[in-house]
Parts: structure tokens; C-alpha cells; sequence
């Protein structure tokens, strides 16, 4: 009697095991194991294209370099004529689809169709038509002027697909791109194992397959690193960086990128309305420690929203120390005096707002942890809620919200003006940027700057937008994000894409 | 015995129904929109705005009245359509079946290690007692004060950083099962072999067992023909008990490892606010229960054919 | 009233000692457990900071006094409401009418068809972070246990003689309570209430670990065994500390509620 | 040659002598009973001699079978097939999973070393010969208390085990049900030796063969059966013979008495749906003892509960002609610790009883005296006083409330001999001297002859 009930769970797991192993083809030695936070909900460009053009499995039209410049990919040079209501793209020859089929200027215009009506970059570009001029060159014609075209071009939801992989709702079913790895095998939500592309147009890749895992956990994800399960590990925990860099078999990998780490504050909440509030709450801010202690890289400190590199967009002389008198001084000159507890009140009512944030990006929690202590120096209570990301469009839409730590990324369009018309440019501000910030001055000269083509004009202009964000503070910008990614020493040759748009993966080889 | 089946039958239509208008009330009743919270998960959590949050509102049709929504889907219950998840837009009951199929798989071989540790272990202790009893009650009650994401963190420090020779998360390979498997087994094994120990204490001490001996039987033969009855009969009636502390179990060693499972997929589906999978999920975990209680049933049925359930 | 085993003894006293230092730490160093001092994070236990510093260079001795007096504190909250809605419904579901009988089984079969967890993981999830909501939640589930001993004694007693000889005697039913069903019941609870407790505490560690419970600053044992995780390499105490805090509670409970030894 | 040989044999548990050292020798054919009260230390004598005395005990002497020096440990190879012992509650004794014909079977097979054909074939016989043949699939549970005891000894002798040691074979068996054991028993164990270890002076007298005496630990007596059952020399042996309900002296058989009190019309009563027994008719008087025989499960008590209005009846009905009111019509039970709450002193409870009906004081004393209850007993709990001192206490409480009707549920069966006859006189007296009707239940027929004024007899 016990022997059959043994029997019958042995079976059981037999029956189940034998369903889920799949024998991949990869082994050990030819496969590039990444693990990285972001799940893939599904394989459509405009959902998550992200993870395939960091994977090289989709192109896009141009590429971005280093410094932030528009550079050729599947289109060899593009001109804008008639005063930018018409770039004329020439196509790349001798570039071929992963279904062997080479890919002509049709299909590049029937994927940017797809692209055009789905949410994303292409949002609220003025796209009058896009139609093949001859066999190796296409147009696409704007209503108006839209300087920052060429970054939306280079966005992952602008990525080229062969026809056949589009369903007839224009959803990708199947990822049929250009790039120099194919699909193999793919799990979604959170597993995709590509393929060397032989036929690739550029530089054809070392390494046989790379298999992708999602990790939710952020120390799951360092224990991946830690045990050599994973080859390249990203959006490690800031706490865990120096246990991994003493450890022999792999090396920690420190990028900056144009993500800042800033707390979106709504200008027309009834304490946070005054510009004096705001500019105290920012010196309240001990940025250095937050850098030191909690991300771990001291010189990321910063008291403005875009890095130094984005000349025209960064002011000179910034202050980023924390000033605990200054901030009292100005609280005070509001009317707030402390009352027993410590916090600060003005005619019954008590200093206290609540702060959203989200547990996707480990050091979100951490970073709003150590913030609501400091403000508890000057006073003023914050509550921290962490939950889902979404909480923080929602709280913009229907003014609940008061203030939100968020981790923007101004880069993920090279230029910074198209992403900083999203934020400030509209009407109440951006779902990820200012919020009720009345400055009429500031919205005006962004839609300039769309058309303007002077580089002198276009940087005094962009100076005095930067410095009326720095002195009225409508966010409050704590350290730039820095992202830390483990890299085994088996491999040689990784770099990592400040606008974290490819793994590069065919540039990496095996260390011999 | 038809009356127990008949009676567990009601019970499944019950915990179907139950649960599933639980998880619905409750999920509507969630903070936060649950539009925002699908568009962020479909579209990544930085692009998310009002325009991806309207989209996903008319297409899945979020705003229709909470009736008619019930209604819906308790039509789409009878026909065992659990509808389709909001986010990856996957059927829900695929990608459950693929969940339950590792979890049954965790819970299996979990509960399988969890036998082989604590039945020799207690029946030793009983026979034997002394030093052998004494420590294992003493391990035993540590391995019970400490919850069981911590064996497993310790489990992980252990054997897959220091020694290095599992792998700490994920699937694929027989070699990922260890790992959750033995932490599940430990969790499990530290309170049956305690029970088991008691109920061989029971039956070694008791008259009917002392009166075989008496009749001639010898000490094995006496063990093999009433020993080993008498003691699974109250050791499965337990197991029944403790498939509670499994599927807890489940649940959580399933987010230390990442391990694909039903629990992990709860967890996350929650956190996502996707309805579907949730009302899946939760409905399959009590579905599951159901089942596996009444395997219990039927394996105490036939065990022990006074019909009561001892423990 | 209650004769203490050696093992009960001994849980008492581990337990005593916990609540002693829960409430004492904040006598006898000054500061809160939420100051942080960013200069001097993961710093040993030392002259000034007995117990070291958390990552976040916060005192990790009123830190850890302030999570065992939530964790205490939910315990002892979870129990006395669970005990006192299980016994009295336990109590009249086998005294009353049998539609009411049959009624809280069907309520009772409900709530076990999902694991505890599950459905608090679902409660907690409806309001993160807050206490309140988690007590609701797993007093929900812990009341079933007393529920269902004080109606399996009760309804054994209902037909005894003793009973009915009061009954006969002519003593009214809160007097049979009294005399009765509660000196039957209540060394019975010691042990559920124990275990209850322990259980209330490991499970408010356990949504801890899975991001759902306590949202910061607040200090929870479960929140911080995951938070110290990472640092177990160079800091390995920090995760030490509140891992045998809560051993110890959740053992001190277990102990108190083993009157043999099992 | 001597079957069982034991020179002065004692028991200790640590320092302490549970049993005198004690020397006796059956031969074959021989019976021996062992007489005394419960508790004192007539098992552990058996469990000395068969050689599973509890770890925690130790016992000195040499035990020598069929002329041969062995230990315990080496005793253990003689049991079942050279001796056996049937221990006390039968129905404890027999696998609670198992069907009584299987484990017969099992023993031959095992024991007696049959093949299973012949073993199946002789377990048969040997049931069909105690007339359980029907009964063979039967578990435990649902056996009656004399079928398992029956059973039980089948199984011991299954190994043909010359020697049988039967500890307390009658313990909680009705009459008819003892003498057909007894029989058996002796059956059983025709060639070999039988060692018999009982209180019940009854059973000794059916067994005959030598007897020995003992009291608590010490050897007081011993001889032939019959010379000390006729001519008990020892003052305890005495004491003991005449608690038998035999030689109790008879009722006055008073017959004056009150009014009517109750009476039953065409009364059927019964349990759940099954009616137990039916058109009773019968009308009790004030200050009446009336007596009810019968076997277990013929509605003995369920009748008295009728009367008293818990249980209502089948058919019929039952016509109280006077108005005392519902709390003086009470009932003493059969297990007195089970009806008394342990949870509080004796004092307690009887305050509360006080409180509620108002009763005067002074009343207590006097009765508390005529019950023999010593004042200091009030402040112990129903656990921390003797089964006779807490019935005593249960017939003080239900005086004070006056009663007119007292149904006694033979509530001097779990007491010892001696006790019984002592409380079960008092409780007569008592009842009468205070006008109380009495009706008592006893399923030893020779009790009620002794004890009431009347007696009605129920069939099963």
C-alpha cells in the first residue's frame, strides 16, 4: 500500500519533468547566458522591441553612437529637404531578412506603416505619407517640421520587419529581423535563446547563441552573477557591488547614461506650490551621501536633470551640497514653524506628503528611504508607498499625486529634446515629467527649438529653459542612475550602450 | 465511500465558485487603475502613459459595469474559458496548465524527500529514543522557528555560492529542482517525522501491539503485520493536514528561486493587477487543494476502514 | 492555573527576555530606529552602536527593538481576536441551531479552500503596506483553528453527563459555559494561541519577503532579513541579527505551546 | 515436573516493594486463582512471571518454566507456545484495523507454524466452537466486550501454549456475558495450567483449584478455594467474600409507603429510531426503592431518563401526578467523575447550588455527616477524592434539593466490592428517610434482590 502510493508520485514527477526539459542545442561553452530585470510581454516592437534590438535580433533605420549623434543602420545616409517637411532615406543594399528573403524599400515602408498607428515614439510625429521614390530610396513626407525624426527613427518601435511577420492586426507573430542573430527558441514572459545569422550585412557575430532569462529578484539576479549561472548580469543592486568586484571570475562594469534619478513634484499641490518650498526641499537633499552610501558611486550626485555631456542643456554653476539651514530659512519665511513632534505645522495643518515609487528598480525603495529621513530633518513627513510603476501616470492624471521618485531616461531618443517636450512641453507637463508647472516662457521656446535650425540660438534658448527648470525646481533631480553590470571573465570585448539600445553581442568573443 | 466523493465534489463546486467571486470583489476593489497597471506591464514600465492606458481600456473593455463584467466571466467559468491574461495576452488556462505542471512538479518531489527523510528518522526515534530522539527534537523545533524562505536563503549561502555546486534560480535542468525541492523537503520533513515519531511511540506502547508480542509473533513480524497500518493511518491523515503548509511552502520558495511555478506566477500576476491570471491562479491553487485533499481521503479510506479520519 | 512543562518553562523565559530587550532598548540609547547616518553605514557592532549600523546607517539596536515589538505586537493582536471569534462562534455553532452549524461550515470550508497565504497575499496586496490590513487578514484565517476545537470539545460536553446534571439542576446555559465548556476549552487554546502566534509572525515575515507587506521605514524582521541579504558577504551579522530574532520569538511561541514535548 | 516454579519473587519500582516476595508451583492440570482488590499488584505478579514488566519496575526472585531457570529475556522465546497471557481489556488487546477470523488465522499461521489452508480451516473451527462463526469479519469496534475477550483468548491459546495467565478476564462484562468466559477459559485449558488473577469472588468460586489472597502487595491467605470461601480465616478475606451481593442480608422489603408519584402508561421507549422496549406499565410511589434488571442494551437507562423528561417517549406517555417542580427530579449517574466538573473545588460547586436555589445552610452539616463526608474533602476537586466519596458527594447535592424522584443509574458499578455494598445501603436509607422514590438500575441481579422493594424486569 505505501509502495503504490511511492510509485504514483514518482510518476507524477517523471510525467512532469519529462514535458518541461527541452534539449537545447546550446550548451556550456557556446552560449552567452544575460540576465536582466525587464520581462518581454510580448514580441510585438512597439511592446517590448526593446529587448530584441538590445538582443541584435531587430534593426532600426539609424543608429545612435556614443556621444548621442545619429548614425547609418539599415539606411546608408538620409537628407531633410524642403525646410524638414521631407527626409529622403537611401536603404542599405545587400541586406538580407532571416527568412533569406532580401529586404526591399516596400517592406521598409510597410513596417513604418505598422509602426506609425501603434503607441510609443512615434506619438504625436506630424507623418503626412511614406512612400518608395526608386528602388534603393524612400521619402517621408511631415505636415510640418519635426526636428527630432531622426531619434524616432532609431527607436526600437521604429525596428524593420519582413512582411510575413506581421499578423493582419499588424501585431508581430513572429520575429523575422535583419539583425546578426535570430530567434531559436522563445518563453514569454521571460526567456529567448537567439542564433548566429550567417547572412548578416555588418559585422557577423563570434559567439553561437545567447540565451535571455528574466530576473525579477534583484538578488536573485546577483546570486546569478556570483555563481557563474549568468555570463552578463544587468541592473545589478548598488549594495551588492563591492562583494562582486572582489570576486575572481567576473568584473563589474560601471556606465553612466542619461537616466537621471528625479522626484516629480506637483506644482499645484497646496504646500508644494511655492517655488521656496520646492528650492528647500532640494537643499534638504544630502545628494552625496544618497551617491555614496546607497549607489554606491559617489560622483553621481547631481543637481540637474541632464548629464554634463548635453552641453546646451546643462548649467554652469550648480550647487548639489545639502543646506539644512538654508531650507529651515526658507520653510520659515512660508509661515511653517516645528511643533512638538518635530514636524512642521502652519494653522493646524502638518507638512506631510506622500511619495510613490516602484520596486522594479532596486534602488527606487532605498533612494526614496533615505530621502524621507532627510526631509525629516526640515520637518516635513513623507510617506513612502511602493507599488506599481503605473501609479504614477494615474496620480498625474487625476492630480492625486504629490510626489513620485522616478528613474527617467532622457536618452532613449538621442536628443533630449524630443523626450523634454514630452515632459514639459504639454500643456499640464508629462505623465514622467513636470506637473502643473506654470511657466509659459519655458513651453513656448521648447515648440521653437523643434524648428529651429541656428546652433547658436538653438543653445542660448536651451540654456535658459535649463536654467529656469534649476532655479524653479518643478523636479528635483537627486543623482544621475548608474547602471552596474557584471560581466564574466570568460568573454572579452563587452561594451555597454549609455542609451542601452544593443548588447552588442556580435562584438563579444570567448576568452581562449 | 461515495458519499466521501460526492461530498468532495460539492465541495470543488463551492471553492470554484467561492473563490473565484473572492478574487473577483477583491481585485476590483484594488487601488490604484487597473488600466495604468496592464499598460505598464505591456509596454515597460517607463513608456507607460495615458495614451497606452486609454488603449488598453477600450481594447479589453475595462470599463464595462462590474455586473455585466462578473456575469461575463462567470459564463466564461462554466465553459472553462478562464479568458485571456491582460498583459501577455496568452490564454490564461495555457500558461497555467505549463505553471501547475511545475508546481506539482516542486510539491511532488518536495513531498517525496520530505517522506524519505522523516519516516526512517521517526520510526528510529521511536524504536530507539534516547540520544537520536533528543536531537532530533532539537533540530527539529529550529528547522520549525524559522520560516522557510530562510532555509531556503540558507540553502542557497550553502551549496550554491560557498560550495558552488547547484544552481540557485530558474529552470531547465534536473539540477534546478534540487535546490527548492530540499528546502520544501526540510520544511515538510521537520514536522512529519515529529508526528510520525508520536504515532510509532502510540503503537509501540499500545496493548493490541504488546499482545502480538505476547501471542508469539516476533518483534518483526509484529511490526510488519500491525506495526505499519496502525502508524500511516494517522501519519496520512496528517499528511492531508499539512498540504496547507506545502502549498505555502510553494509559493514562497517558488519566488526565492524564480521557479516558474502557480505560486510565482500569483505572486506576480498581483503585483501586475492581471485579473485573469489571478482568478486562474487562484482558482487552480484551490482547485489543486481540493484534488489532493481528496486523493487524501481515499488514501485514509482505504487504510483505515473504520471511515473516520483519526488525526 | 497552568502548570508550566520544562519546555513551556523555557519558552517563557526566551520570551520574557525578548520582550525585555524589545522594550528596554529604547531606554537605554537615545535616538529613533528611522535616523540615518549615511557616513556611517554597515559599521560592526561597536562602543556607540551596540548592535552596528544597517545600510542605511541607522542604529540596528532600536531597529531591531522596534521590528520585535511590531512583530509582538501583531502576534498578540492576531490571537486575542482570533480566539475570541473562533471560541464564540466554536461555542454556539455547537449549542445553537443546526442551520447555524451548518452555515460557519460552509464559511469555514470557503476560507480553507486557499492556503492562508494566498489569501493574504490578496489582502495585503488591496492595501500595501499598512499594518492594519495585515491583521485583518490573518486573524481571517487564524480564528478557523479555535473555531474548530472549542465546537469539537463543545459538542462532546453538550452530551456528557456533567451537563446534564446541571441542566438538571436547574443552572442556566452561561453558567454551563462558565463551568463547563470554558475549563475544557481553555488549556486547549494555550497551545493554538502559542502556535497562532508564531504562525501570525512567520507569515507577516513571509509577505516581508515577497515585497508585499510593510512598506518602509517601518522596520519588520521578515523586510529586513531580505534587505540585509546582499550585504551577507561583508556585513554577514546584519543579516544574523534579525534572522535569529526571529527564530528565537517564533521558537519562544512554539516552545510555550508544546506542553509535552512533541 | 513442575510447569511454573517461583521462589519468593518480589517487585520493586526504585526502592520501593510493590510486591512481597511470594513463592508458588502449578502442575500440569492445575488451576490457581489470585484474589484481591484492584491496585493491589495482582497484574504486575503475571507480568513478572510472563516477563514484560514496564521498563520502570524490577523484579527479584528466580521464575522457572516447565523446570528450568530462564530470564526475561529468554522467557520470551516460551510465549505463545508454552505460555501466554490474556491481558486485561480485551477489546484493546486485538488490532483495531484487522477482522478478528485474520488474526486468528495469523497466530496459527505464525505461531503454531500452519500452512495457511489448515490455518484458515482451524481458526474457523475455533470460532464456530465460541458460536462467533457469523462474526469472523468483524473488527473491534464491532465486537461486543465478551465477544473480544473471547476471541482474545483464542488467539493466546492459538500457539498451544500450555500455560494460560488470564489478568482480569471478566473486568466490565455483565453477568451472563462473565460466566460464559469463564467457561471458556476453563476449556481452554484442559491439559495445561490455568492462573486466573480476578476480584470478583464469584468468578473464584466457579474456577475452584487453589487459592491465594492478596492485599495490597502482601500474601494474606492461600489454600483450597472452596475451604476459604467457605471459612475465610484472614478478617480482609472476609470483608471481601461478604461484599459479594450474594452474601448481602435481606431488604426489609418495607412496604409502606406514599401517594403515587409517576407512572408509566403503555410506555415504549427507545433510542434514536430503534425502540428498546415496549407497553411498559408501572406507577412508582413516594419514598418507594424500585429496582431495574436486565442485560446491556435492553433501555435500563434510557427509561429513567424518560421518566426524568430527557429523553422523550416512543409510545405511551408518562404521567407525573405531582407538581415539584423540574430540579427536584435528579439523577445520579453511573460514572461519577464524569458528571462532576473538575475544573473547580468540591465547595465551589456546591456554593453555586447553594446560590441558586437559596438552600439554607445549615442544612448541609448534618447530612454532609449522615453522607460520612469528611468537611476538609470539600476543598479538593472531583479528581482529588475516591469514586465512593464522590458518589456520596452527588447524593448530597441532589438531597439538598429536596427530591421526590431519584433515578440511580447503577451507580455502584465502577466501585469496588466493598464500597459498593456500603453506598448502595446508604442511598436506600437516605432516599427513604427523606420520602425520595428511588428507582435503581443494576445490571447484577442479585444487588437489586438485595436492595429494593420492588423489581421490574426488561428484556433485550
Amino acid at each position: 500500500m505505501k509502495l503504490i502510493k511511492a510509485t504514483a508520485l514518482g510518476a507524477l514527477t517523471v510525467l512532469a519533468c519529462s514535458s518541461t526539459l527541452s534539449s537545447a542545442a546550446p550548451t556550456e561553452q557556446n552560449t552567452v547566458k544575460i540576465n536582466a530585470p525587464f520581462e518581454f510581454s510580448s514580441i510585438d516592437p512597439s511592446r517590448s522591441g526593446y529587448v530584441f534590438t538590445r538582443l541584435q535580433v531587430i534593426e532600426t533605420l539609424l543608429n545612435v553612437d556614443t556621444q548621442g549623434n545619429l548614425i547609418p543602420g539599415l539606411a546608408t545616409d538620409w537628407q531633410i529637404l524642403e525646410q524638414g517637411t521631407r527626409w529622403r532615406l537611401s536603404l542599405r543594399d545587400g541586406v538580407v531578412f532571416h527568412n533569406d528573403k532580401p529586404m526591399t524599400p516596400a517592406n521598409v515602408v510597410a513596417a513604418l506603416k505598422i509602426a506609425l498607428q501603434k503607441p510609443g515614439a512615434w506619438q504625436g510625429v506630424p507623418v503626412k505619407d511614406i512612400h518608395v521614390i526608386n528602388d534603393h530610396q524612400i521619402d517621408i513626407e511631415l505636415n510640418t517640421a519635426y526636428q527630432p525624426l531622426g531619434a524616432v527613427l532609431a527607436n526600437y518601435a521604429s525596428a524593420i520587419l519582413a512582411p510575413e511577420a506581421y499578423a493582419e492586426d499588424g501585431l508581430a507573430q513572429q520575429l523575422i529581423g535583419t539583425g546578426p542573430f535570430s530567434v531559436y527558441e522563445l518563453a514569454v514572459p521571460h526567456r529567448a535563446v537567439v542564433e548566429k545569422f550567417d547572412q548578416y550585412w555588418g559585422q557577423k557575430a563570434h559567439v553561437e547563441y545567447a540565451r535571455y532569462l528574466t530576473g525579477h529578484r534583484a538578488e536573485a539576479r546577483v546570486l546569478q552573477a556570483r555563481s557563474g549561472q549568468a555570463d552578463i548580469v544587468f541592473g545589478l543592486d548598488p549594495a551588492a557591488v563591492p562583494t562582486l568586484k572582489r570576486l575572481p571570475n567576473l568584473e563589474v562594469v560601471r556606465s553612466d547614461l542619461p537616466r537621471t534619478l528625479v522626484v516629480k513634484v506637483n506644482a499645484s499641490q497646496a504646500f508644494l506650490d511655492s517655488v521656496e518650498a520646492r528650492q528647500a526641499l532640494s537643499y534638504a537633499l544630502n545628494r552625496q551621501g544618497i551617491a555614496m552610501a546607497v549607489l554606491r558611486s559617489p560622483e553621481a550626485a547631481s543637481a540637474q536633470i541632464l548629464p554634463p555631456y548635453m552641453s546646451d542643456w546643462y548649467v554652469a554653476d550648480s550647487d548639489s551640497s545639502q543646506n539644512l539651514a538654508k531650507a529651515n530659512k526658507l520653510m520659515a519665511s512660508l509661515g511653517w514653524q516645528k511643533n512638538s513632534e518635530g514636524w512642521l505645522e502652519q494653522d493646524g495643518q502638518r507638512f506631510e506628503i506622500e511619495m510613490i515609487t516602484y520596486a522594479d528598480r532596486p534602488e527606487l525603495t532605498t533612494v526614496a528611504t533615505a530621502i524621507q529621513d532627510q526631509w525629516k530633518q526640515i520637518g516635513v513627513k513623507l510617506n513612502v508607498n511602493i507599488t506599481n510603476s503605473s501609479a504614477i501616470p494615474a496620480g498625474h492624471a487625476d492630480d492625486s499625486l504629490d510626489t513620485a521618485l522616478i528613474a527617467r531616461n532622457y536618452g532613449v531618443i538621442a536628443d533630449p529634446l524630443g523626450t523634454l517636450i514630452k515632459d514639459i512641453g504639454q500643456e499640464k507637463g508629462g505623465d514622467w515629467g513636470t506637473m502643473n508647472w506654470s511657466n509659459s516662457y519655458v513651453k513656448t521656446t521648447l515648440t521653437e527649438l523643434l524648428s529651429e535650425t541656428d546652433p547658436s540660438v538653438y543653445r542660448q534658448k536651451a540654456q535658459r529653459i535649463a536654467q529656469a527648470i534649476y532655479d524653479e525646481k518643478p523636479l528635483i533631480p537627486v543623482a544621475y542612475y548608474v547602471q552596474q553590470t557584471a560581466v564574466s571573465k570568460r568573454l572579452q570585448g563587452f561594451r555597454f550602450d549609455p542609451y542601452e539600445r544593443s548588447f552588442f553581442l556580435n562584438e563579444l568573443t570567448w576568452v581562449k | 465511500m461515495r458519499q466521501l466523493l460526492l461530498k468532495r465534489l460539492l465541495q470543488l463546486i463551492a471553492v470554484s465558485w467561492g473563490v473565484g467571486t473572492l478574487t473577483f470583489i477583491l481585485m476590483r476593489s484594488l487601488p490604484g487603475d487597473m488600466a495604468y497597471r496592464i499598460a505598464a506591464s505591456r509596454y515597460g514600465m517607463d513608456a507607460v502613459d495615458n495614451r497606452a492606458a486609454e488603449l488598453v481600456r477600450q481594447e479589453l473593455g475595462l470599463d464595462q459595469g462590474a455586473l455585466a463584467a462578473y456575469w461575463q466571466w462567470f459564463t466564461d467559468l462554466l465553459s472553462w474559458n478562464l479568458g485571456n491574461s491582460l498583459v501577455s495576452g496568452t490564454p490564461v488556462s495555457e500558461s497555467l496548465w505549463h505553471m501547475l505542471g511545475h508546481s506539482l512538479l516542486l510539491a511532488g518531489a518536495g513531498m517525496l524527500i520530505a517522506l524519505l527523510i522523516a519516516i526512517p528518522l521517526g520510526l528510529a526515534s521511536a524504536y530507539w529514543g534516547g540520544w537520536l530522539d533528543r536531537t532530533l527534537l532539537t533540530v527539529s523545533t529550529a528547522m520549525r522557528a524559522v520560516p522557510v524562505f530562510v532555509i531556503g536563503l540558507l540553502a542557497v549561502i550553502l551549496f550554491a555560492l560557498e560550495w558552488n555546486l547547484l544552481p540557485v534560480a530558474g529552470f531547465g535542468t534536473p539540477a534546478h529542482l534540487v535546490l527548492p525541492a530540499l528546502t520544501l523537503a526540510l520544511s515538510l520533513a521537520a514536522i512529519s517525522n515529529r508526528v510520525i515519531h508520536t504515532e510509532a511511540q502510540r503503537v509501540f506502547g499500545s496493548s493490541f501491539y504488546e499482545f502480538a508480542r505476547l501471542k508469539g509473533l516476533s518483534p518483526w513480524q509484529a511490526f510488519q503485520h500491525h506495526g505499519i497500518r496502525n502508524i500511516a493511518v494517522p501519519v496520512v491523515a496528517f499528511l492531508g493536514i499539512q498540504l496547507i503548509t506545502v502549498i505555502e511552502g510553494v509559493v514562497m520558495i517558488e519566488s526565492l528561486f524564480s521557479w516558474p511555478g502557480i505560486g510565482h506566477g500569483l505572486a506576480h500576476a498581483i503585483f501586475a493587477r492581471d485579473i485573469p491570471v489571478i482568478q486562474g491562479a487562484a482558482l487552480m491553487m484551490g482547485m489543486m487543494f481540493v484534488v489532493l485533499n481528496t486523493l487524501v481521503d481515499i488514501a485514509c479510506h482505504y487504510l483505515d476502514p473504520r471511515g473516520g479520519r483519526i488525526a | 492555573m497552568l502548570r508550566l512543562s520544562f519546555t513551556q518553562k523555557s519558552g517563557l523565559l526566551i520570551l520574557a527576555l525578548l520582550l525585555a530587550y524589545a522594550l528596554g532598548a529604547p531606554l537605554l540609547q537615545s535616538g529613533d530606529a528611522t535616523t540615518q547616518n549615511l557616513s556611517q553605514i554597515l559599521t560592526a557592532p561597536n562602543a556607540d552602536y551596540w548592535m552596528g549600523t544597517d545600510h542605511f546607517g541607522r542604529n540596528m539596536w532600536l531597529r531591531l527593538a522596534e521590528a520585535l515589538q511590531l512583530s509582538l505586537m501583531m502576534a498578540a493582536l492576531c490571537v486575542l481576536t482570533s480566539a475570541l471569534i473562533g471560541v464564540t462562534a466554536g461555542v454556539l455553532a455547537a449549542t445553537r441551531a443546526p442551520w447555524f452549524d451548518r452555515l460557519m461550515d460552509g464559511v469555514v470550508t470557503m476560507i480553507l479552500a486557499l492556503p492562508g497565504l494566498v489569501l493574504v497575499l490578496i489582502f495585503a496586496a488591496i492595501v500595501p503596506g499598512s499594518f492594519w490590513m495585515l491583521y485583518v487578514a490573518i486573524s481571517l484565517i487564524q480564528w478557523i483553528e479555535y473555531f474548530r476545537i472549542s465546537r469539537a470539545i463543545t459538542q462532546r460536553l453538550t452530551q456528557s453527563p456533567a451537563v446534564q446534571s446541571s441542566q438538571l439542576m436547574g443552572f442556566g446555559e452561561w453558567y454551563i459555559f462558565r463551568r463547563h465548556y470554558w475549563p475544557a476549552i481553555a488549556p486547549q487554546l494555550f497551545t493554538i494561541a502559542a502556535f497562532g502566534a508564531a504562525n501570525a509572525i512567520l507569515m507577516m515575515a513571509s509577505l516581508g519577503f515577497v515585497y508585499v507587506g510593510i512598506q518602509p521605514p517601518l522596520a519588520e524582521l521578515g523586510l529586513m532579513i531580505v534587505e540585509h541579504f546582499s550585504y551577507y558577504s561583508d556585513a554577514p551579522w546584519l543579516l544574523a541579527q534579525p534572522l535569529i530574532a526571529l527564530a528565537l520569538v517564533v521558537l519562544a511561541c512554539q516552545l510555550m505551546g508544546r506542553g509535552k514535548s512533541l | 515436573m513442575s510447569l511454573i516454579h517461583i521462589e519468593n519473587l518480589s517487585i520493586y519500582a526504585g526502592m520501593i516493594e510493590l510486591l512481597a516476595p511470594i513463592s508458588l508451583t502449578v502442575e500440569k492440570g492445575e488451576r490457581l486463582t489470585i484474589l484481591g482488590q484492584t491496585g493491589s499488584g495482582k497484574s504486575l505478579l503475571a507480568q513478572a512471571i510472563m516477563g514484560n514488566l514496564p521498563r520502570s519496575l524490577h523484579s527479584q526472585g528466580q521464575v522457572s518454566l516447565f523446570g528450568r531457570m530462564v530470564d526475561n529475556a529468554e522467557r520470551q522465546a516460551f510465549w505463545g507456545t508454552q505460555i501466554s497471557m490474556l491481558p486485561q481489556e480485551p477489546w484493546n488487546s486485538l488490532d483495531p484495523l484487522m477482522g478478528a477470523k485474520q488474526q486468528l488465522e495469523q497466530t496459527y499461521r505464525m505461531v503454531a507454524g500452519e500452512s495457511p489452508a489448515e490455518a484458515r480451516q482451524q481458526a474457523a473451527y475455533t470460532l464456530a466452537l465460541q458460536g462467533l462463526q457469523d462474526s469472523g469479519h468483524k473488527r473491534v469496534d464491532q465486537l461486543s466486550g465478551g465477544m473480544a475477550q473471547r476471541v482474545a483468548i483464542a488467539c493466546a491459546m492459538a500457539g498451544g501454549a500450555q500455560v494460560l495467565l488470564a489478568d482480569e478476564p471478566t473486568k466490565g462484562l455483565d453477568v451472563s456475558r462473565r460466566d460464559q468466559v469463564v467457561q471458556q477459559l476453563l476449556s481452554q485449558s484442559e491439559q495445561g495450567a490455568l492462573i486466573t488473577i480476578t476480584h470478583d469472588v464469584a468468578v473464584a468460586r466457579q474456577i475452584g483449584g487453589r487459592m491465594m489472597v492478596i492485599k495490597s502487595g502482601e500474601l494474606v491467605e492461600q489454600g483450597q478455594a472452596n475451604d476459604i470461601l467457605t471459612a475465610p480465616k484472614h478478617p480482609f478475606t472476609q470483608a471481601l467474600i461478604e461484599a459479594d451481593p450474594k452474601n448481602w442480608n435481606e431488604a426489609e422489603g418495607d412496604t409502606r409507603h406514599g401517594e403515587a408519584l409517576i407512572s408509566a402508561q403503555d410506555l415504549t421507549i427507545g433510542r434514536g429510531d430503534t425502540a428498546l422496549s415496549k407497553h411498559l406499565n408501572f406507577t412508582l410511589h413516594q419514598g418507594e426503592v424500585v429496582g431495574v434488571v436486565g442485560d446491556s442494551g435492553c433501555g435500563k437507562s434510557t427509561l429513567g431518563d424518560t421518566l426524568l423528561g430527557v429523553h422523550n417517549a416512543m409510545g405511551g406517555q408518562v404521567k407525573r401526578h405531582s407538581k415539584a417542580p423540574r430540579h427536584q427530579w435528579q439523577k445520579l449517574y453511573q460514572d461519577p467523575t464524569a458528571a462532576v466538573s473538575p475544573a473547580v473545588s468540591l465547595r465551589t460547586l456546591l456554593n453555586d447550588m447553594v446560590a441558586l436555589h437559596k438552600i439554607d445552610r445549615s442544612r448541609i452539616a448534618p447530612l454532609m455527616q449522615q453522607l460520612g463526608l469528611a468537611e476538609d474533602l470539600l476543598e479538593r476537586n472531583s479528581e482529588g477524592v475516591s469514586g465512593g466519596e464522590l458518589q456520596r458527594f452527588c447524593m448530597l447535592r441532589a438531597l439538598l434539593l429536596n427530591p421526590v424522584f431519584l433515578f440511580a443509574d447503577e451507580p455502584t458499578s465502577r466501585l469496588d466490592p466493598i464500597t459498593q455494598r456500603e453506598v448502595s445501603q446508604l442511598l436506600v436509607d437516605v432516599a427513604k428517610q427523606n420520602g425520595c422514590a428511588v428507582m435503581l438500575v443494576s445490571h447484577d441481579p442479585d444487588l437489586i434482590e438485595k436492595r429494593c422493594d420492588r423489581v421490574i424486569r426488561l428484556s433485550a
